[in-house]
Formats: structure tokens, C-alpha cells, sequence
């Protein structure tokens, strides 16, 4: 019934929430009650009666203008305040950097980290956003600390929180941004300063490569955004791509093996699927070398094949050439549809981190 | 006096000749000049509108009920909701009330003969055909996926969909309410009957009035804001694209400045009607005319002044922030001296429960709701948190749906006898009227705790933990189609068997209740001259009450 | 106007052209100019919508709109002016002679009135064409090709008077300034007011000669970025497009609107009693009129001085 | 009898200003529209920056005004015609003057890092 309060400035807006809440009970109660009151007491008595008719009275009318307009004031005068302390920058913030992209959140530390719809923040420190878009607007929401701000292309926008509790919070979109709008999105984590630390110190989990390939495909790198399947797919469908050739954009053809889909992931643009834009964001520095294997090892298992056998196994290839079949054939009815995008396409192919190219209307003095 | 013997003398059935069964060839109706008949050929088009638009969202409730996007793809519920919203404003609400109630009664509740510019009224119901149709024929083609809002640089660059069809199809429909506006504002200033004078008017005038100013005033300006969008999207030059030198805020502003007036042309038609119908239905002159007559004018103006509350997380300035949300809180006022006027009226009042009134006081508790939250959303620092959640949906749906729908339907069932000289069913009227405000309030409550609980709107999926709300949500729709349903049932069978209703079934001194029901082409037999004040219900209003209570024992023994 | 079947069936007197809703001619006249002013203000709305953008992107990019502006030329814009101006006159002294029943002078006014809107629309074309002509439309494939170097196909628009051949091989450009253009682009290749207003600048470093938004909207990694003030100066452009674009169109209904006038004079319809339909379209003239009295300052002149002093 | 009251309402309405008039309002707008050409080559920025945009923009609203009160007759007409053509000014004013307000405070400190 009631979202968590986990920063410094929750309970500023929860308590100007009550406040309204308040005032408009106190308003309601006697109007309602007029109403019910008076349709009951005055209820017509006799048809097409004529009772003693009343003009209004300047008196009434002067008092309920003025006492609204005094409560709205402090309505106003509250909510003023609230808004100026969320939206006034801390000096000694812990600078992120976020880059809004159709359809996820690309986040990267001052100390170098990157996340995609993850953001790891220590307790008690004050985190400032720097925020960009590479297409269209979005908007960075966390309910749990009520704050959010609008992502702009072309300049930047500002955000600021100080997290008072650790927990896994809900990341939002809030500002419609095409297609995969509702899967824009991911979890804020809050941890201890200590784990914080040693999260920063790149942490390791317990899991098979496939296990942690399959999370980092599906959550963590969001690859699944564009690469599951669907109509609207952006990316090749990946299901028993591997060990089948691929017809690459210029005509010539690749065998997808652990070479290419490791370049692929680093590089995407140097060998694009036929059909396809060259729209996958380069993954260099965001994945660390095993996280690189597990994704293989999770491809490959797309594929039915276990992390262990290496290479083109002959055992599926049936049903591996009828599923790059159907690769191809999405390719083909995709390409209509992105060419149309225009320069949509071209944007993505080159995504800019934050400080090159956009404007920042705000940041100058 | 004359015309109210002429009236108690013509106490019989339907008259011989009235704007109905005047012509009834399909060229005359197309090519009338009768704003009656105009009036009636709105009605149907913005039922044909209201019902589509009905139809989306209970898809997009239907959608709703389970967290994952499993009923729609996304890809569709974006189109749903877009469309949903689309048709419901540019293609009901703006045009239901002024459209319909307005273009039929303005004129004879002012003793004219017409609308002073009969032509360029029809000339609007045309372009509002030519709109729709562009709309509808772009939905049947793959539709349109941007919101009702047409955000840039999504809308200019990267939706594939028929976004330049559905904005000329608005950009049409936007010249049809420009001029219904003009039209109103010049029939009210000249063509008022003798002893009409401004402060005898019935304050669904004033309201008409206000509305008018702002469809003349704003509309122009989101109709070139669309017609940019459109440009830039054949053109690639952007103004609005920032990736080559655009300004995607420049557009917010733009369209805000039409579309945050524009709320107010779909709820103070309402507001007029419900003064209508809450000083007439407790026969007793509304408490402070002045008042409630210039708050809708204040309304009207500053509405113009607030438009920045869209944009506090926009990326606008602060200071601007400021400035837009105390105006806001300011615009605030004439709403609620309304509210305040409107439960003073019922005070030692002769209150009867007929249907209409129980819309009218219907309104008045949806409204005070809506309008209440509508501080939540102009006080900065809270609508940091809520603006774009479901609070925000849940906020405008109790004004708009609350507010003008729930109007509207009160209009028609208070003008019904009029408009079509048959009464239709009193049991069924108050069933569907009260099914409406349960349903309705079944529907969008829940959605102010989903927006407090942070749930974004525009979702096709949301997380699981806010799913009972959510079902709680479609549920009550359910109820509240069915209560919208029941209407077209019996108001279309009134026509056919509904009893003859008499020109002023509930004895009211209004205009529009000295004339035959249906009225004649022209309205009036003779122009009428007005010797009383609005709202008069006493001797003065030369009512024969009398006769009046003396037919009604007839009737009733 | 109104059939007679409706004037016919009441009471009182109807001059000719008086509508049945009305009771006299002083009712209908008023309602109609009402009406007509109001119609106006929507028509200013309209346009102010328009001139919101121009305010905002003049405010935040004054050099790249006095780069364009400087490739205006003032001298058709302002012969335009005057040719505006003129016709207004003999509008205005159309309606006079109206309300005096001169059906001649009215007729010869509205054919001169007509001749200088049509006149006026002469000079835009010729405008448009130069603008054509030297790769200042600001939508790519709508401006002159011409080859450089190896001949690219255009995937864009191809225009009326083109072929798909002609608008995918196109010769080379025209003689003067060597103008490569082989997909009809949007071409600015002059950034010297910007490196004058960096000279400037390092002379008085208290003043400033750049706006905020310029300061970042022409430069990337601190030198001058030739392709974003392109952009800026492409809005310019478009801007200036789309507004002279839509005053044209409304001088086109204008001179429709005037035939029928002129038809209606020569018929002899208006005299003392009934010139409505003059004054009106006279109303809608001038405003036409002064829209462009607000564009000629506004987009021909505000770069001027730059150049001259 | 209708007729015959706009009849002579009309007596005082015919006269405006008559052809010299006219003429003289023409003459003012030329000699406008040439100074407003001349004066944009004139470099007044010395005055302060973009005085040249207000003198144009002066001028403008002279001839603007010179053409909405003589030849369209606002002069002679009623006050609800002023306050039409008054009022879509004053509502320009209030879309210009909002959407410059938010444009001119953005670049503030408040949001700044």
C-alpha cells in the first residue's frame, strides 16, 4: 500500500503527501456533508414548489476564496521547498554518469564500472546522476527515494539521492520512450559501504558459466531486450546460430563459432547479420573476460550445445539449419521495417558516453 | 407573457412541425443550416468516438490484469492506449459537450433563431467528419504508438507508425473546434433575444462562453505544433530532434500551452451543465450567478497561465517551475468557489432526485476529487514523485471522465425531453447513473495508491506486487461499461415508446423550456422577450405552476 | 446568400443578402465582423506559434540566424514589402469605393489588388529558386545536384521537374562557385561570423559574443564545429521556409478570395447597403499584409549590420 | 424600419478618412519599410546588443498599427473589436513572455553540478 522510504528526502514528500491528503479531507468533509445534509433536510416536498428564493452573499463568497487560496499557498510553499532541496546539486556527490537507450539504462561509475538497468550505491553517501540520452527522452525513476528527472537528448539533466536504507529498489521509465517502454527498467542496489567496496572490487558468483550467462544475457547486460525472440526483435535471434554459418551484411559468410560471438560482443559492427542495423552498443569494457565466457558458454547452450563440447557439434544439425533458417527469415522481414528508421539506426551505432557531443544547457556558469 | 399562454395552450402532444420531421431527406440533413440538426449529427459521430474509445480501454484493462504483457504484445498496448487517448479527447471530449449540448441549446437558451454563422457551424461538423475519418482511416492502417502527446524526438524520428495521418487528421478536427468557438462567442454577443441581457443568461452560456474563448485562442497553436511534427518527420529538418540541432522542450511547451487549456475546454462545458441542473433541480436561483459566471472566465484565462506544471521534471527551469506551479495553485480557486456556490444552492432548496440530478450531484463528488488531487499535482516537490505514475492518470480521469462525461450524460438525459420530445425511463436512469459513479469509482481509486506506489503509466507490464490493485482497477471498469452501456439501451428505446414529454416536463424557467419540445426549425413561434432573471422560479418567471400541479394530479390519478 | 424560401416566410423587411437568423442588417454586419476579427486572432495564434519557435532559436543562436539571414536578399524582401503595402492601399480603397456603390473603381481596385498579391508570389518564386539554386533548402534531395568527384544515386525526394535519372547522375553545378552537391544537401560551409565573434571576443573577454547555448551548440571539444552550426543555420532555413511558406499559401487564398470578389463587384452586389463581403475579405488582406510587415525585419534584416558596419 | 435605423447608421461610418487618408497612411508604411531597411545596416550594437532587432521590431509595430487602425477601420469600430484584436496580442504576449521565461533562467546555478 505504501512504497518504501529509502532516502534522505522520502519523507519530505511523504509528509507533504499527508499534508494534502489532510487538506483534502478537511474540504471534502463539509461539502459532502452539505450535500447529503442538505438532500436529505430540503428533499422537494410538494411538486414545482417555489422556495423563498436567496442571492449569493459577498461575505461567504470573499471567505471561501480566501481561506483556499491560503492553504494553497502553503501547498505551495511546502512543495516549493521540497522540490528546491531535491533539485539543488550536492557539491560533494558521488558522480555516476547515466546514458538512457531504447531500451535500457547504460550506468557507469567515476571509478569506472559500468552496469546496464543495475546501479550498485552505498548507503549514506550522496549519489549525483549526470544524465543523457542517445534517442529519445526518458525518465529515471525510483520510487523508493520519490525522486525522478527527465533524460534529454542533447543535453544533460541532474539527479541527486542519499540512500538511507540498503535493499534492492525498483528503477523505472516513466517517460514513454517506443516499443519496450514497460522493460525499461532495473533495480537500484543499496549496500553497506563495506559492500559496496568489495563489489567494486569485482565480485564473483557461485555459478555455472551457462547460470551466469543466461543472468548477465538476461538482466544484468540486457542483451535479452533485443536478442530474444519476438516480432519486434531487433538483434539475430541467437537459438542455433552456433556452429552454422551466417550470412553477414556484403554477402560473405562467417562460421559462428566462440571467435565470432566473443568479436561480436566486443565489436558488434564489424560483422553485421544480414538484414540487420548496425544498432548493438560495443560491450568492450563492460564485461570482464569470464563474464565473456559465460555468455559464450550460454550462446552455445542456445544452440543445445553444453559449455564442454567444443566446436560445431554434428549431433542437432537438423534442427540447428531449420533454426538458422528462421534467422534468416526474420532478417529478411526486418529489414523493411528498420530501414524506415532512418537515422535512428545510425545513431545507435555509435554510442556517445557522456561529455562528447551533447549539450549541456545547465552546467555553465 | 404571450408565448407562455401560446405554451400552456399548445399542452398537447408533439407539435405538428418541429426541426425533426421538418425535411426528411438525407440532403436535408447534410446540407441543413439548423443547428439542431447539426447538433444531433455530433451526437451520433462523438457516440460512434466515445464507444471506440471505450472499446481500447477496456483492452488496455483487460491487458492490465496480469503483470506480464501477455494479452498484448507491447508493441500493441502502446498503440491501444495511444489510440484510447487520442480519440477520447481530440474526438469526444472536446467536442461532446460544446458540440452536441452546446450547438443544440446555446441558441435557444438565448432566444435565437440559429447560430449567427449557420455555415461555417456546418463547415465545422464537416471538417470534425474529415478528421475523424483521416484518424480512423490511419488506426486502419497500423495505427499510431506515441501517446496522445505526440513527445518529440520519439514522435519526429523513431516511430514508425502513422503518426503524420492521425496529427493532420487532429490538425482538421482543430479547425473544427476553432470554429464551433468563434461561432459561439459571436452568437452569444448578438444574437441574444430582447431582455437577454448578459447577467440573464443561464451560466451553460457563460461556461459555453469561456470554453469558446480558449478553443479560439489555443487551439490554433497545437494545430501548427502538429503540423511541425508532421513536417519534420517528411522533412528530417529538426526543430524538435536535438541530434541536429533540435529542441525536444521547445515542443512540450508548444503543446502544452493548447493542451493544458484544452483540459479545461472538456471540464468547464461540465461545469456549466451542472449549474444547470443543480439550481433547476432544487428550483431555487443558483447561489452568487456573478461568481460562478466569472469564475469560468477566470478559469479560462488563467488556464493559459500554468501549462509549465506538465514539464517540473522536464528539464524546464526552476524558476519557471515556480511561477507555473503558483499559478497553479491560484487557478485553483474559481474551481473550488464553483464547488462552494454549487452545495450552497441545495441550501432550503425543493431538492427532487430526477436522473439528471443525480449526474449533477455525481459531478459534484467526482469533481471535488479530481480537482482535490489536482493540488497533489501542482505542488512541485510532490509531483516530482507522481507526475507520469498512475496518480496522474487516476487525476484526470476523475476530471475528465468524472468531470465532462459524467456532465455530458447528465446534459443529455436533463435536454433529452427536449431534444427529442420523448421521456424515456425514470427507474432505468437512476440505475445506470448510480452503476456509473460506483463503477467508476471502483476503477480509478485504486489507481491513485498504484501511482503513489510508484507504478509508471504507459505500462504493458508492471511488477507483480502491484497486481491486486490493478485487478481491483478492471473490475470496477467492468461495472462501469456496463453502466455506460445501459444508456444507449433505454434512451434509444425511449424513442420509440417513451411517452411524450411536453415542452417543460419539470416546469423550469429556462428558454429552452418555453418552447415546443422537439423545438421548431427557428425555436421560437415569436422571438421571446425576457422579463425575468435566471434561475426565476417564482411568479415573476410567469411559469403556470398551477397548471403545472393540475395536470400532473391529471396524470397521475 | 440566404434562399429566399427562408427570407420569404417573415414578417418584416429583408434587404437583399440579409440571412434568416438575423432581424436586421446592423445584427448580421456586426456578427460577421465579430466573427471575422475573432477568425483573425485564431489566425495570429497560428502564426505566433511560429514565431514562439523563431523567438526560442533566435534567442539561443543569434549568429546562426544572422548567417543565414545575411543570405536573404533584402532586396526582394523588401521590394516584397512595398508590393504588399500597395495592395493593401488599393483594398482599402476597394472597400471605400464599396461603401460609396463605385462598381468600376471597385472592379479595377480588386484586379490591381490581385496583380501586385500575384506579383508578390512572382518574387517568392523567384527567391524559392535561387534558394534552390545554391543549396539552401533545408530539406536534403529538394536543392540543385550537382557532381563532385564520383557520382552518388540519391535515395531522395525527386523533384517535379526532375528525372530519377537527372536527380541521381546530375550534371555538374553551376558555373560561378564551385557548388558539389550530389544528393541535393542542405550545404553551409561559412562559420566566419563565428571565428569574427571569437576575435572579438579574445579582444574584450568582459563581453560576450556568444550565448550560452552557442557556446556549446557550435563547438565540439573546444573548435569550431562546421556540421553543428550547419544545423543551426539549416533551422534558420527551415524556419524561414515554413513561415514565408505559409504566408504564401495564405496569399494564394487571398487572391482566390479576391476573384470571387471581384466577380461579385462586377456583378454589382455591393453598394451602401450591403458591402460585408469586402470589408471582410479586405480585413484578411491586410492581415496578410501585416504578417509579412512582422517576417521582412524578422528574417531579411536582423543580420544586416554585421556585414556592413 | 430596421432598414432604415442602420441607414443612417451607416451615414457617420462611410466617411473614414477618406482617399487623402489613405494615402497618408500609405505613405508612412513606405517610409517605414525604408527606414527599417536602412536602419538594419546601421551597426547599433554600441547601444546595447540587439538594439537593431528592437528598432525593426518598433517600426513593424508602427506600420502594424497604422494598418490595423485605418485600413481596417479598428479606429472607427466597437470596443469588442479592440478587444479581439487586443486580446490575441496579449495572449501572443503570454506564450512568448512563459516560453522565453523558462529559456532565459535555465542556465541558473540551481541545476548545475
Amino acid at each position: 500500500m505504501f512504497p518504501d522510504q529509502a532516502s534522505t528526502f522520502a519523507w519530505h514528500v511523504d509528509a507533504l503527501y499527508f499534508y494534502l491528503i489532510l487538506v483534502s479531507v478537511v474540504f471534502s468533509i463539509p461539502i459532502v456533508a452539505a450535500i447529503v445534509f442538505f438532500g436529505l433536510r430540503y428533499r422537494e416536498k410538494e411538486k414545482y414548489a417555489t422556495p423563498e428564493e436567496m442571492h449569493g452573499s459577498i461575505m461567504l463568497e470573499t471567505t471561501w476564496s480566501i481561506i483556499p487560496f491560503i492553504v494553497s499557498m502553503t501547498i505551495f510553499l511546502g512543495g516549493a521547498i521540497v522540490y528546491y532541496n531535491q533539485f539543488r546539486m550536492p557539491d560533494d556527490g558521488m558522480d555516476v554518469y547515466v546514458v538512457g537507450k531504447q531500451w535500457m539504462w547504460k550506468i557507469q561509475h567515476a571509478t569506472g564500472q559500468r552496469e546496464i538497468n543495475e546501479l550498485h550505491v552505498p548507503v549514506g553517501r550522496r549519489v549525483k546522476l549526470t544524465m543523457t540520452t542517445e534517442d529519445v527522452l526518458h525518465d529515471f525513476f525510483v520510487p523508493a527515494f520519490r525522486t525522478k528527472m527527465d533524460v534529454v537528448p542533447g543535453r544533460y539533466t541532474y539527479l541527486w539521492f542519499e540512500a538511507t536504507k540498503p535493499g534492492k529498489y525498483h528503477l523505472f521509465c516513466a517517460e514513454y520512450c517506443g516499443l519496450n517502454h514497460s522493460g525499461m527498467g532495473g533495480y537500484i542496489y543499496v549496500m553497506e559501504q563495506r559492500d559496496f567496496d568489495n563489489w567494486l572490487s569485482g565480485n564473483v558468483s557461485g555459478q555455472t558459466p551457462v547460470e551466469q550467462g543466461k543472468d548477465l544475457f538476461e538482466n544484468k547486460l540486457g542483451c535479452a531486450s533485443c536478442h530474444a525472440g519476438g516480432p519486434q526483435q531487433r538483434g539475430a535471434k541467437l537459438e542455433g546460430i552456433y556452429g552454422h554459418e551466417v550470412k553477414l551484411v556484403g554477402g560473405q559468410t562467417v562460421l559462428a563459432d566462440d571467435a565470432y560471438i566473443r568479436e561480436s560482443i566486443l565489436n558488434p559492427s564489424a560483422q553485421i547479420v544480414e538484414g540487420f542495423q548496425p544498432i548493438m552498443p560495443t560491450f568492450k569494457g563492460q564485461v570482464t573476460e569470464e563474464q565473456l565466457v559465460s555468455l559464450v558458454a550460454y550462446i552455445k547452450s542456445l544452440s543445445g550445445i553444453t559449455a564442454t563440447t567444443t566446436g560445431g557439434g554434428t549431433g542437432s544439425t537438423a534442427a540447428n539449419s531449420a533454426a538458422s533458417g528462421n534467422t534468416i527469415d526474420s532478417a529478411n522481414t526486418m529489414a523493411p521495417r528498420k530501414a524506415e528508421r532512418g537515422r535512428t539506426g545510425q545513431e545507435g551505432s555509435n554510442p556517445n558516453t557522456p561529455g562528447t557531443g551533447t549539450e549541456p544547457t545547465n552546467s555553465n556558469r | 407573457m404571450q408565448n407562455v399562454d401560446a405554451l400552456d395552450a399548445a399542452y398537447n402532444d408533439r407539435p405538428t412541425k418541429n426541426y425533426l420531421n421538418n425535411g426528411y431527406t438525407l440532403k436535408s440533413w447534410l446540407l441543413t443550416k439548423d443547428h439542431k440538426r447539426i447538433a444531433i449529427m455530433y451526437l451520433v459521430s462523438v457516440s460512434v468516438f466515445f464507444l471506440m474509445g471505450g472499446l481500447y480501454a477496456a483492452t488496455i484493462r483487460l491487458e492490465l490484469l496480469t503483470p506480464a504483457s501477455d494479452l498484448l504484445e507491447s508493441g500493441t498496448y502502446n498503440k491501444v492506449f495511444t489510440q484510447h487517448g487520442i480519440l477520447m479527447i481530440f474526438f469526444f471530449l472536446i467536442p461532446s459537450i460544446p458540440a452536441v449540448l452546446g450547438n443544440f441549446l446555446l441558441p435557444i437558451m438565448i432566444g435565437a433563431k440559429d447560430l449567427a454563422l449557420p455555415r461555417i457551424n456546418l463547415l465545422s461538423l464537416y471538417l470534425y467528419w474529415v478528421g475523424g475519418a483521416l484518424t480512423l482511416w490511419a488506426l486502419t492502417q497500423g495505427g499510431v504508438d506515441t501517446g496522445w502527446t505526440f513527445y518529440t524526438p520519439y514522435s519526429t524520428s523513431f516511430s514508425n507508425t502513422f503518426v503524420m495521418a492521425v496529427g493532420l487528421g487532429i490538425f482538421i478536427n482543430g479547425f473544427s473546434s476553432i470554429l464551433t468557438g468563434l461561432n459561439f462567442i459571436v452568437t452569444v454577443h448578438t444574437m441574444r433575444a430582447p431582455g437577454m441581457t448578459w447577467f440573464r443568461l443561464p451560466l451553460f452560456v457563460w461556461a459555453q462562453y469561456a470554453t469558446s474563448l480558449i478553443m479560439v485562442l489555443g487551439t490554433p497553436v497545437v494545430a501548427i505544433t502538429i503540423l511541425l511534427v508532421a513536417i519534420e518527420r517528411v522533412a528530417r529538418v529538426g526543430i524538435f530532434d536535438p541530434s541536429i540541432g533540435g529542441d525536444p522542450i521547445l515542443f512540450q511547451h508548444l503543446f502544452w500551452f493548447y493542451s493544458h487549456p484544452a483540459v479545461y475546454i472538456m471540464v468547464l462545458p461540465g461545469m456549466g451543465v451542472v449549474s444547470e441542473l443543480i439550481s433547476n433541480f432544487s428550483r431555487k436561483k443558483i447561489f452568487g450567478y456573478e461568481f460562478i459566471a466569472f469564475s469560468s472566465i477566470a478559469i479560462a484565462v488563467f488556464g493559459f497561465l500554468v501549462w509549465g506544471h506538465h514539464m517540473f521534471v522536464s528539464g524546464q527551469s526552476i524558476y519557471a517551475g515556480l511561477v507555473f506551479s503558483f499559478l497553479t495553485m491560484v487557478v485553483a480557486i474559481p474551481s473550488a468557489i464553483k464547488m462552494f456556490n454549487w452545495s450552497a444552492t441545495l441550501y432550503k432548496g425543493s431538492i427532487s432526485f430526477d436522473t439528471p440530478m443525480l449526474y449533477g450531484l455525481g459531478f459534484m463528488g467526482l469533481f471535488l476529487i479530481g480537482g482535490l488531487t489536482g493540488l497533489f499535482l501542482g505542488s512541485m516537490g510532490l509531483v516530482v514523485h507522481l507526475t507520469d505514475t498512475y496518480f496522474v492518470v487516476a487525476h484526470f480521469h476523475y476530471v475528465m471522465v468524472g468531470g465532462q462525461v459524467i456532465a455530458y450524460l447528465g446534459g443529455i438525459h436533463y435536454w433529452w425531453p427536449k431534444i427529442t420530445g420523448k421521456m424515456y425511463s425514470e427507474f432505468w436512469g437512476k440505475v445506470s447513473a448510480m452503476l456509473i459513479f460506483v463503477g467508476f469509482n471502483l476503477t480509478f481509486f485504486p489507481q491513485f495508491i498504484l501511482g503513489y506506489l510508484g507504478m509508471p503509466r504507459r505500462y504493458a507490464s508492471y511488477p507483480a506486487e502491484m497486481q491486486v490493485l490493478n485487478i481491483f482497477s478492471t473490475a470496477g471498469a467492468s461495472v462501469l461499461g456496463i453502466g455506460l452501456l445501459m444508456p444507449v439501451i433505454y434512451l434509444a428505446h425511449s424513442l420509440f415508446y417513451g411517452k411524450n414529454a411536453g415542452p417543460n416536463p419539470w416546469m423550469l424557467p429556462g428558454l429552452e423550456w418555453r418552447t415546443a419540445s422537439p423545438p421548431p426549425t427557428e425555436n421560437f413561434e415569436t422571438t421571446p422577450v425576457v422579463t425575468w432573471e435566471a434561475y426565476e422560479f417564482g411568479e415573476e418567471s410567469g411559469l403556470d405552476l398551477e397548471g403545472a400541479r393540475r395536470r400532473e394530479s391529471v396524470t397521475t390519478v | 446568400m440566404a434562399t429566399h424560401a427562408e427570407t420569404l416566410d417573415h414578417e418584416h423587411y429583408h434587404p437583399p443578402g440579409l440571412q434568416h437568423q438575423f432581424e436586421d442588417m446592423k445584427q448580421q454586419e456586426e456578427s460577421v465582423s465579430i466573427g471575422m476579427w475573432l477568425f483573425l486572432a485564431q489566425e495570429i495564434m497560428f502564426f505566433g506559434g511560429l514565431f514562439t519557435v523563431y523567438l526560442v532559436f533566435r534567442s539561443r543562436f543569434p549568429m546562426a540566424f544572422a548567417a543565414g539571414s545575411n543570405h536573404l536578399d533584402a532586396f526582394w524582401g523588401g521590394l516584397n514589402t512595398l508590393v504588399l503595402i500597395v495592395s493593401s492601399l488599393t483594398m482599402a480603397l476597394t472597400v471605400y469605393y464599396a461603401q460609396k456603390g463605385n462598381r468600376n473603381m471597385q472592379v479595377i481596385l480588386i484586379v490591381l489588388t490581385m496583380f501586385f498579391g500575384a506579383v508578390f508570389l512572382g518574387v517568392k518564386a523567384i527567391e524559392y529558386t535561387d534558394k534552390y539554386n545554391s543549396g539552401l533548402v533545408p530539406v536534403t534531395g529538394l536543392n540543385k545536384r550537382a557532381v563532385g568527384g564520383e557520382a552518388h544515386a540519391s535515395t531522395n525526394f525527386v523533384l517535379p521537374f526532375e528525372t530519377r535519372a537527372s536527380a541521381t547522375a546530375a550534371e555538374g553545378g553551376h558555373g560561378d562557385a564551385p557548388y558539389v552537391n550530389p544528393k541535393g544537401d542542405f550545404v553551409w560551409t561559412d562559420t566566419s561570423l563565428i571565428s569574427n565573434a571569437l576575435k572579438e571576443q579574445a579582444a574584450d573577454p568582459e563581453g560576450s559574443y556568444l550565448t550560452t547555448a552557442e557556446r556549446y551548440g557550435y563547438f565540439s571539444n573546444g573548435n569550431i564545429d562546421a556540421n553543428k552550426f550547419r544545423d543551426k543555420v539549416r533551422i534558420f532555413f527551415w524556419i524561414y521556409f515554413v513561415m514565408t511558406g505559409l504566408h504564401a499559401l495564405h496569399m494564394v487564398v487571398g487572391l482566390g478570395l479576391m476573384a470571387w470578389l471581384g466577380w461579385k463587384a462586377w456583378l454589382g452586389t455591393y453598394g451602401p447597403d450591403y458591402y460585408m463581403p469586402v470589408e471582410m475579405s479586405g480585413l484578411y488582406w491586410h492581415f496578410v499584409d501585416i504578417v509579412w510587415i512582422f517576417l521582412f525585419p524578422l528574417l531579411y534584416l536582423l543580420g544586416r549590420h554585421f556585414i556592413h558596419a | 424600419m430596421a432598414n432604415k435605423q442602420h441607414e443612417h447608421a451607416h451615414d457617420e461610418e462611410h466617411e473614414h478618412i477618406g482617399i487623402p487618408g489613405y494615402l497618408g497612411v500609405f505613405a508612412v508604411l513606405v517610409v517605414g519599410t525604408i527606414l527599417t531597411y536602412w536602419v538594419a545596416t546601421v551597426d547599433l550594437d554600441w547601444i546595447f546588443p540587439g538594439a537593431n532587432t528592437l528598432v525593426a521590431l518598433l517600426i513593424a509595430f508602427t506600420k502594424m498599427t497604422c494598418v490595423m487602425l485605418f485600413f481596417m477601420h479598428v479606429y472607427w469600430s466597437p470596443k469588442l473589436i479592440w478587444l479581439a484584436a487586443l486580446a490575441s496580442f496579449f495572449w501572443l504576449a503570454i506564450m512568448f513572455s512563459y516560453t522565453m521565461g523558462d529559456y532565459l533562467t535555465r542556465s541558473s546555478g540551481v541545476f548545475s553540478p
